[in-house]
């Protein structure tokens, strides 16, 4: 394996800036991320590289960008439409889940949006509740759309790249929190890794492409199935190494994206497992979290040992206040909790 | 545009026009005018379903304007979009089986009235969320420049739209960025019941709209089908291949966007099932004494253009093409329930297929070719007059579980 | 019982009509609903009752006016928000999702919404994918809002007058398909009911309210629980109906409100059918149907003979064409197949 | 507003305030700075947290508008809102206790920095989604017509704000209504890294974004808080009892809303951690000749309204005031994590509690007084200076499981 050090920032860099190289249809748009090199340096260099034609500094115009990206898209260019936070997505949700995912279906097939809409997701760290959306359980409910959530460096790398690719318009969600990932070795789980946390550079592999659809087992585990997905994944594998200690061995499974969902390899896990937690970052009531219980439900019930339980942030808004704000989010701590609860009967 | 002095001198571009492309216009303003005719009928008929909304009165808006565009500049419209599809050269047949929700349909069946799509012609939609086209009308422009391609871009959008904060902040985008792109607020003085003046604040003054995004602003006589076509020539032309500093390109080039209010009205309701009582019966009459067919017909029989036969013909063919239209539509299969679950996604998963492309792009070379006279291929004969057509009373279909109200009938739409 | 005939759509204007009467803080605006007397004569005379001081007609300015009530909410008002359609919410999606239900959280508890969203949702038929959405899934995720979704004028105007007194902020979800029930004869299920379809007038209770949070029993039954909410309930009762022929007895139950959800009451359904059908009319994907079918696991597991089937709109958009459409839409033929699958093994 | 032979005749409402007034105002702007100071302060030793926003530099515009107003006024602004809050007169050791996430706070800590609200002195928040708070003014506007109240709304919103739909949509619903607000652009020049010019078309002159919804416009200097005073104080009154036929009034009554420009310059970054490419040192060091404080300061001092003496003592009052909501911020509670949910719903149900009202609320009375010189009740003394105050790192707190980045911290914000 290799031992390539980069930050998730920098693999999201890497993907636009290779699908860029690679295709001149494709552009960037956003706030800040030209000239600023990006809010949170995601973009950093990419307008040096690429000129302000294609990186692009938008007003604070959400909806006017947002839905530039979808007739763009109309008339055959790829754009990439960044939004400094999915909680500003808002403004523009009648572009985002009217005009970009039901334009091909109105249409009759004529016209396919291959629009990608980015930014960070979840809680940023005490910003507050307009601030602090997860918004994957609002949108994963919309066909035409398509939605991805990385939670790795080479992950966003290699999503990101087939994000780009895919003509359908695709939801990306990143996560402040994880902009730094990779930087820092403490927290680095890659020891349960089928895969490293980073991905290869563009010399070892000029086409590294992560297929939707396709859950990535993050660490095996025999006695529990954690599914999460983006940040979570994170929390789930602190609580799998906390627990391998008590000696409950963990699957972590990632679904990766959630349009698709690869439910079939979450129903395998479970089936090997019998005992399932779902860890969500937003909020429970009609959540990607009760869809994937649910799925479970009905195509293992038989299978399962206990109840599946689900981890979500708590059904209040986001508060400022850190203690609360932590108390508010799914946590390792939360999750361990979680598995000692549901394999209590194993 | 031009000074006081200067009027006289600078030759208006709708004289260059020959008398075959007069001909055309008015050809084509009465083929909407017929076409929308058998659409309420149809309507009527319960053949058409969903909300519904005509062009009546407004012809000239689009087909001056289109008239004054190349044929690959790009169109986006609101929901009321029947004569912009067929001021295009969208074929009748399809744009009417379209509307019975037939698998011939432009967008097969999938859109409906407030849909209508047709991408060999450079007709980018019928949007039905009010000022939600005006951002995607700005993402078309930003693609003409960011390919360096000489078009430009025409946005339509009612006069309701003003009111939308899409519709301001695509005005925005377009002027910092120097697009190629028209806005052009069809001015029927009405959003469904509400007058403009109850509204839109200035609305006795659109200019000041576009002063506030600096942007040129022209108002037109939408009733005019000539002067609409000088309006929309002379700005489209200057504004050919605009760029943007701030973009990358080398220098500003082309005048950039610019607005447009096109004074117009609708005869009839604002869909298919309004009252009416924010207006009068006189002030409708008004309104229909300027009727912009008729004032060509007339312009044309003044100069000699055209002889009486020849307007009678135009108006017998537009007849007929409107009725073969139906006829085609009526005989059209419907479309598969096995349609469900393609033109979801381009690159499907799951329960999701891969789509039929709609006949209308299949047949593209063709249809380009009647883009000079639309639906011409049709080879129905006769005027179909006030004749009722076949009324198969598809509400019969409706299932009784989905029938418990029948609201969706009797309300306003 | 009372024999009263009134349509959904009158229920409605009563109940707006006597909370208007009871306090002056109470007013109305939306699209056409003044001088036009609504797009859909819900507000039919309201003007000339009331006067354009609190029937206002607004511009076509989703977000301008949802959020103007959202502010005079904050001053001590008690809007009642009309739109059009639910559809046309999404442009002021901000305003009705961050700024009404987060006030009072972010305030410390200042600032209380009393405002009440309304208007059609769910298909009207063959209006296409824009103007056909079912926002129940995506906005019940929201903590901080209320939500009812009443099935019968009884339920529309016993639940709007509680939505009106409701210091928080609602969104009520009425149906276009709806408004003219109670209008025809034929397709009255009220035998079945403990309640009419038709509320008390006035004179007869001038307080009549519905409390939120408590499930009604449209229809008793012992061999399977349907859960449905706003216009499916009346495919649930035809369904229903075709199957007592079949011997086969059904207990439909109606929620009427999704937040706070009476789950308790569908449990205790659950527990005497042991068999159950969960009828939702928008997406299927992370759905209140989802979420109900995963709180029935949860809590009732070992009560379920069989696993529950959600019965949902198809997962695509919704198609103009008329046979599309009434395919993707829930029936009663889909529900009545539903509770055969899943009544099977009894 | 005043002729050009006028100017001279007509009296500057400035010209009456007394000699109390104007210190007042002056403390209330030194006060603001010594605040934002110890916020900065407070911030890099991370006892504040998520993003904030300073107001140093902008303080006249919201000392001289809010003193134009009366107390009753409701007032609203975008998330950098400290200095509104200030100059309303919220206490400083509950806005301190607010942003250190406190049971204390405006907020009880629910809120944020960004999210200041005070009923009391009715300040309605704080809100920071861009433009989103246009919306909430009108319908705070709307409120006070409909109650027949001889008040205004202010609306503050920053230069940004002006690409965002909802601003257009508030103006024009403000315009058709006639509805008694000032909505107030602080022209700062920049939005995040932005430099209005290359956002906002028509930069240059703003007033033309009235014109289109035909509200009269005021360019101010947001530099000078006399300037802004005289502003406010002409607008606001001209504009009591505002009432709109079309909303039922018997006649229109009072100016109608506003739009005024208040041009003025942050001196530091866009939240705490921006490395400020985008403009130049000399930039800032301009306007921070032009300075508000410093300016009030000499005119008292030429006019002999006050001593150097009394300048330094209210300096000093205004340190001591902001270093003691420092400490009282610090002594005061946290927020209890049973906090969590109370307050999401008015009328509970399940999990959900009803929450104990903020102390801000329950103090009232007193903090009705203390309008007229915030904080004062606080009896710390001694001038903080730059001491560093206790620094016990509450970062350390930090779960370990939720510090896989540290991304938050050194990110723009
Ligand atoms: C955002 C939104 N709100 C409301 C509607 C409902 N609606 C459809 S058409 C219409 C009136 C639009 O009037 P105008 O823009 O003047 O266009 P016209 O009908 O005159 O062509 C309204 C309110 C909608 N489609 N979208
Ligand atoms: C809708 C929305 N988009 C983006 C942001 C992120 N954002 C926060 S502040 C800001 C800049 C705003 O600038 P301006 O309005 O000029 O206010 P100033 O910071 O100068 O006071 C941006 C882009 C946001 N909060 N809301
Ligand atoms: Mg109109
Ligand atoms: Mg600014």
């Amino acid at each position: 394996m290799s031992t390539r050090q980069i930050q998730y920032r920098e693999a999201l860099n890497e993907a636009m800036s290779e699908e860029m190289e690679r295709d001149d249809r494709v552009f960037l748009m956003g706030e800040e991320v030209a000239y600023y090199n990006g809010a949170y340096k995601v973009s950093q260099g990419m307008l040096e590289r690429f000129g302000p034609r294609r990186v692009v500094d938008s007003p604070i115009s959400e909806t006017g960008f947002a839905g530039l990206g979808v007739g763009a898209a109309m008339y055959g260019l790829r754009p990439i439409i960044e939004f400094m936070s999915w909680s500003f997505c808002l403004v523009a949700a009648d572009q985002i889940i009217n005009n970009a995912p039901k334009m091909l279906y109105m249409s009759g097939g004529q016209f396919p949006i291959p629009c990608v809409f980015r930014g960070n997701n979840g809680a940023g760290g005490q910003l507050g509740s307009t601030h602090s959306w997860a918004v994957e359980s609002m949108f994963s409910s919309v066909p035409g759309l398509k939605m991805a959530i990385p939670a790795t460096p080479r992950d966003a790398k290699g999503l990101l790249k087939t994000a780009i690719r895919d003509d359908d318009p695709v939801f990306f969600l990143e996560s402040e929190r994880m902009l730094g990932l990779g930087a820092r070795g403490g927290k680095d789980f890659s020891r349960y890794l089928q895969n490293n946390w980073a991905p290869p550079t563009v010399e070892e592999d000029d086409d590294f492409l992560i297929p939707f659809g396709q859950a990535d087992i993050k660490k095996q585990g025999t006695d529990c199935t954690i599914v999460a997905l983006g940040r979570p994944v994170h929390f789930a594998l602190e609580a799998a190494e906390a627990l391998e200690a008590e000696g409950i061995s963990c699957e972590v499974i990632d679904p990766r994206t959630v349009r698709p969902l690869d439910i079939d390899s979450i129903i395998k896990s479970v089936r090997k497992t019998n005992y399932c937690v779902v860890v969500d970052q937003s909020w429970p009531f009609a959540s990607v979290g009760s869809e994937i219980a649910c799925q479970i439900y009905e195509r293992a019930m038989d299978d399962l040992d206990n109840k599946v339980i689900r981890v979500h942030n708590d059904d209040v808004p986001a508060p400022y206040a850190r203690a609360l704000e932590q108390e508010m989010l799914p946590n390792a701590r939360k999750i361990a909790e979680a598995v000692r609860q549901v394999t209590y009967n194993a | 545009m031009t000074t006081a002095t200067g009027v006289k001198a600078e030759l208006r571009p709708s004289e260059s026009l020959s008398a075959s492309d007069l001909k055309g216009m008015l050809a084509r303003m009465m083929l909407i005018r017929r076409f929308e005719e058998r659409t309420a009928q149809s309507y009527q008929q319960a053949k058409i379903g969903g909300f519904c909304h005509l062009y009546i009165g407004q012809e000239a808006v689009a087909v001056g304007s289109i008239t004054a565009l190349k044929g690959d500049d790009p169109i986006i419209t609101a929901y009321r979009d029947h004569g912009h599809a067929l001021a295009r050269g969208m074929d009748p047949r399809y744009a009417m089986a379209e509307m019975f929700g037939k698998a011939t349909g432009c967008a097969k069946g999938k859109g409906g009235s407030m849909h209508f799509f047709d991408k060999p012609h450079h007709m980018y939609g019928g949007h039905a969320i009010v000022g939600g086209q005006c951002p995607l009308g700005v993402g078309l422009a930003f693609a003409i420049q960011y390919e360096k391609k000489d078009n430009v871009a025409v946005c339509y959008l009612g006069d309701g739209a003003l009111n939308q904060g899409a519709f301001h902040e695509a005005m925005n985008l377009a002027a910092i960025w120097r697009l190629p792109i028209i806005f052009v607020v069809e001015n029927n003085m009405y959003s469904m019941g509400t007058h403009i003046a109850r509204g839109t604040s200035m609305a006795e003054d659109l200019g000041k709209k576009a002063e506030a995004y600096g942007m040129p602003f022209e108002r037109c006589d939408g009733k005019d089908v000539l002067a609409t076509y000088d309006c929309f020539k002379r700005l489209a032309d200057a504004m050919r291949g605009s760029t943007c500093k701030a973009l990358g390109f080398d220098e500003d080039q082309g005048s950039g966007p610019a607005f447009v209010e096109a004074v117009t009205y609708r005869y009839k309701g604002h869909s298919m099932s309004d009252p009416q009582k924010y207006r009068s019966r006189d002030e409708v009459s008004e309104w229909e004494e300027r009727d912009p067919i008729t004032s060509l017909t007339n312009y044309l029989l003044e100069r000699g253009t055209a002889t009486q036969e020849e307007i009678k013909e135009l108006d017998a063919n537009a007849k007929k093409i409107s009725l073969e239209a139906v006829k085609y539509a009526t005989e059209s299969e419907d479309l598969g329930v096995d349609e469900l679950f393609t033109d979801v996604y381009v690159n499907p998963f799951g329960p999701y297929k891969k789509g039929q492309p709609p006949l209308l792009m299949l047949d593209s070379d063709e249809s380009d070719e009647s883009a000079e006279e639309p639906g011409e291929s049709g080879d129905e004969s006769g005027d179909a007059g006030d004749e009722q057509g076949d009324t198969d009373d598809e509400q019969s279909d409706e299932p009784a579980d989905n029938d418990e109200s029948g609201a969706a009938d009797d309300e306003a739409k």
